[in-house]
């Protein structure tokens, strides 16, 4: 049964206990009253829907955001994660993160500066699940570009 | 309740079957696969494999329009496959077999070739909040067309339509009800012929969704009395690309085509285009010439083993599933129909069923996560989704142990 | 003219090429089998359907909507496909790939979901005479359905269009021009980089059938410039049931979706649904997986021998095929355009095409006899039907010599 | 070669004299001014496209008879045999006659009182070419019949 151990390992690698704990945990879940941008992240083959609301001033700082919504562990851990590390970045900061935390996702390879979202990288054995661990991360991008519309994960 | 024992409770050919399934073989992530996702698309048996691969090595050429001897083999084989299509759900005449690519077209074109040139304003179409996206929507876009008005009878818990708030619905303007013959989310097996009688009391004509019906029941479309059937090869272990719609000739004779092309014609002039008998009318195009002779070879397929057999295994199987997921801590039944056909939609305390496919999956077993296509139905009973195990005739009390043992270690891994 | 030397004058690939497909080593009637019929359907080599049929014994389950390994499979395979499609006819984007069942579904698509919302009267659909019903009917139907009217362009005796007269009809009214790359009657092959750019310059899209380009022509549709490329897999050595229609994502964004059901939806519900991106808005139900997976391997096969040795390699076998056939007493060839692809019609003094047919089966040589489809070329010039050599890849110097035998004693038989 | 003898054979036994004869000089080739009855036959394989034209009058009996169109050589052939086997016999003896060819080209077995109709026998080793042998003696029931659509061999 060393092969059960094997995968027990790899699957707890998945479902780290931080990942386990923002998915039971989300932090700032709920909505923001008069959000300066939103947008809506929808994963067609799960189901995960996922609403940011983020309140940027003319300083292009972020100084509040939350989201709503449902999904998988991974998806609603990841924008939990998202949300915490976003706070009060600036606009152009935040668009850094997103561009390294979809690339060290996707291609494995970027530097990721706030080291928890490093709990992410066990997904990337599971590339049927990236696009759970991304989607938040692309509604923010369409959030940021002030692209109202919903991104998908196809 | 104890495991079926396949060898002894059915017939050997059921029992044996499993060994006609290569796919079924091999190992996922180290572990024997366990597929329990056939109601998504069900794996193929050697003989439909070598049928296709046999046919397209000596036989293939284009039908109907060659001379040639390959021509003539293949015009054969499909049209051959036509009749075992037209005797498997017992249509009067095989010219109410209009082969398509699949469930979903069948659908459409019945909504554009029977709806859209006669419904509008003031007409209804009556449809079940039980339906599968394919018999939605192509009504919705009819409806958006036309004018008229789609209606949706209601479910209860269990996944069951309220047949009186069906019938009573059945009172207003309805001019089609279509209508799924198994639940493909829920696994909800619909008391047709009731349903059909009384929607003929009004003259109301119905199709049905049967994509989920051929995998697992006897269809006999004369007995049911429906008016349309659509379904799908590679739900009842035949290729992808293949279809078929039953439809009553003289319902058929009525509709314009619904494609244009070449077959589709007589003859075709710049004054005038003059159109194909039945079938032909409604197969415009070169057809999926191999997936229909699969197609027919997965007919013969099931008619060897019997679709008694078939069902008889199915739900023995499925009994013992649902005793073996009730074991579980916090496991959930979703879809719990006192007519039920063998696919299990269920949750595992407020684990997400898209991180418990992957655990799953991790252990080699193979389910489905997620709105099956059934939005609607998952809106209704307020989930996000489900996780689906479906059966099929390859199935054996393993699969449901190696399921049962999985789901034990996601319950762990999730704590 | 002398026998064209596979062996020395093309590369050794396309040389040994005909070893590939199982089919073209059978006897037909005691004799060694002479398939000249490619432009009705091909024959596929064994990677394509040893491809189709490892795909179902080992990575077949439903794509797109799956957890599990099978499924992930599945879908990478397919899409992979898509991406292979993309590159060979040099699309910007795959979203502009959309995946049909064939050309025939490709251009009905176009028909209802481009022209049927905005065409009416007053409007017209331009067509030439060369065309396949499958390019004819369809807009036959949407003129029909909407008060649009349709325009053929007329063609010379050679079967080649009348430039002249095709761009004077541009100065109407047309909203689309629908035109074949090569006709699978004549074998002209038109000219559709000058076509197209004076189609554009009156602000008229222009949908290719490509039916018959694909599987001799280099295709590029960014060259080209059309708006809309349509093709079948079957023609090129894949699969039947499997078929692209290439759109600019400009137009496909606006287009209304075709067939609805599942798949081709992000959001169902029903007070309205969200329908998915491109290309899946127009891709309703399960796709033909298995089909499209063999058409990329027909893609992979084609290209790893070049559409450049394969197009010297047709036009030096029907220049010797012409040359065979005219020492023929009474064989008159029917299609001379200047530019013409490796298919041939001709008639042999007043023999009627169905009985050359039938005589040249009997000598296990395949050809085509009758209308092609194409209806309104025979009716043109005059003919009831012609009997049609069509050359493909796999063809050799060897088959024209059995053709041009087997004429010789149907000359006899009709003496 | 005793290969090839057989197969000139057999395709000498499908275009027999007779036959070829009948397709080069079809019988009974025309238009009736005023048929009383009248069907076409289309064979959308081949092409195959022949018009039946009747004069029958109140003794139910076939007075005039002729046929016009285009076809292969079976088709034509065997539309002139059929214009020549038909005429004047009584519309019953005309069914009877249809029965027993149709039969015999499809399963074989029937007698046919006129001898020349035996010509058509070689086509049934050809079932590709049975269709078109027969597409006159449909359009010619559909005549009967009063059936005045079109008769196809599909
Ligand atoms: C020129 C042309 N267009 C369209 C078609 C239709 O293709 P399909 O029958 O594969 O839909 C064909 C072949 O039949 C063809 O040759
Ligand atoms: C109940 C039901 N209806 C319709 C469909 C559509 O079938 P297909 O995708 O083969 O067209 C399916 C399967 O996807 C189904 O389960």
């Amino acid at each position: 049964m060393t092969h059960d151990v094997t995968q027990d390992a790899e699957l707890q690698d998945l479902y780290r206990e931080l990942i386990l704990d923002h998915a039971r945990s989300p932090r700032n879940f709920g909505r923001l009253n008069n959000p300066t941008h939103a947008a809506e992240g929808i994963n067609p083959l799960c189901g995960d829907k996922l609403k940011l609301y983020l309140k940027i001033d003319a300083d292009e700082r972020v100084h509040e955001i939350c989201f709503e919504g449902s999904g998988c562990a991974i998806s609603v851990a990841s924008a939990s994660l998202l949300t915490e590390t976003v706070a009060s970045l600036t606009v152009t900061e935040a668009e850094a993160v997103i561009e390294s935390v979809t690339t060290r996702l996707t291609h494995g390879s970027a530097v990721i500066k706030n080291e928890k979202l490093y709990a992410l990288d066990g997904v990337r054995k599971y590339p049927m699940r990236v696009k759970c661990a991304t989607l938040a991360w692309h509604a923010l991008h369409a959030a940021l570009s002030s692209q109202n519309t919903t991104a998908t994960t196809e | 309740m104890n495991r079926p024992q396949q060898s002894s409770d059915f017939g050997t050919a059921i029992a044996n079957c499993r060994n006609d399934f290569p796919a079924l073989k091999q190992s996922v992530n180290g572990h024997p696969l366990t597929y329990l996702d056939s109601a998504a698309s069900a794996q193929q048996p050697t003989v439909v494999i070598d049928t296709v691969a046999r046919y397209q090595r000596e036989d293939h050429a284009n039908v109907h329009r060659g001379v040639h001897t390959l021509s003539g083999r293949a015009t054969d084989a499909y049209e051959g496959a036509r009749d075992k299509l037209c005797k498997f759900v017992n249509a009067t005449s095989r010219t109410e077999i209009v082969l398509t690519s699949g469930t979903t077209e069948a659908i459409n074109l019945v909504a554009q070739s029977f709806c859209r040139p006669r419904f509008g304003p003031g007409d209804q179409i009556l449809i079940t909040h039980l339906e599968h996206h394919s018999n939605i929507v192509p009504w919705q876009i009819v409806c958006e067309q036309t004018g008229a008005e789609l209606v949706v009878a209601p479910i209860d818990d269990a996944g069951q339509i309220e047949l009186e708030a069906l019938f009573e619905m059945m009172q207003g303007k309805v001019r089609l009800l279509a209508i799924g013959h198994v639940s493909n989310a829920l696994g909800t097996i619909n008391p047709l012929r009731q349903i059909i009688e009384q929607a003929h009391q009004h003259d109301i004509p119905v199709l049905v969704d049967g994509a989920q019906g051929v995998p697992h029941l006897r269809v006999d479309v004369q007995e049911l009395g429906c008016d349309f059937y659509a379904f799908s090869a590679h739900k009842m272990f035949g290729p992808t690309g293949s279809g078929v719609l039953f439809g009553r000739e003289a319902l058929l004779e009525e509709m314009p085509p619904y494609q244009g092309g070449g077959d589709m014609i007589l003859e075709v002039s710049f004054d005038g285009t003059i159109f194909n008998e039945l079938p032909h009318k409604f197969e415009a195009g070169t057809p999926n010439i191999s997936g229909v002779i699969g197609h027919g070879a997965a007919v013969d397929y099931l008619q060897a083993i019997g679709m008694q057999d078939i069902h008889d295994h199915e739900t023995a199987l499925h009994d013992y599933m649902v005793s073996e997921l009730g074991k579980i801590d916090g496991i959930r039944l979703i879809g719990t129909a006192e007519n039920q056909a063998s696919v299990q939609s269920f949750m595992l305390n407020d684990i997400h069923p898209h991180d418990l496919g992957t655990i799953l999956d991790q252990q080699g077993v193979a389910i489905r996560t997620g709105h099956h296509c059934a939005m609607p139905v998952m809106e209704r009973l307020g989930l996000p989704g489900t996780a689906r195990a479906s059966l099929a005739l390859y199935n054996n009390s393993a699969d449901i142990d190696r399921l049962t043992e999985a789901l034990e270690k996601a319950r762990r891994i999730f704590g």
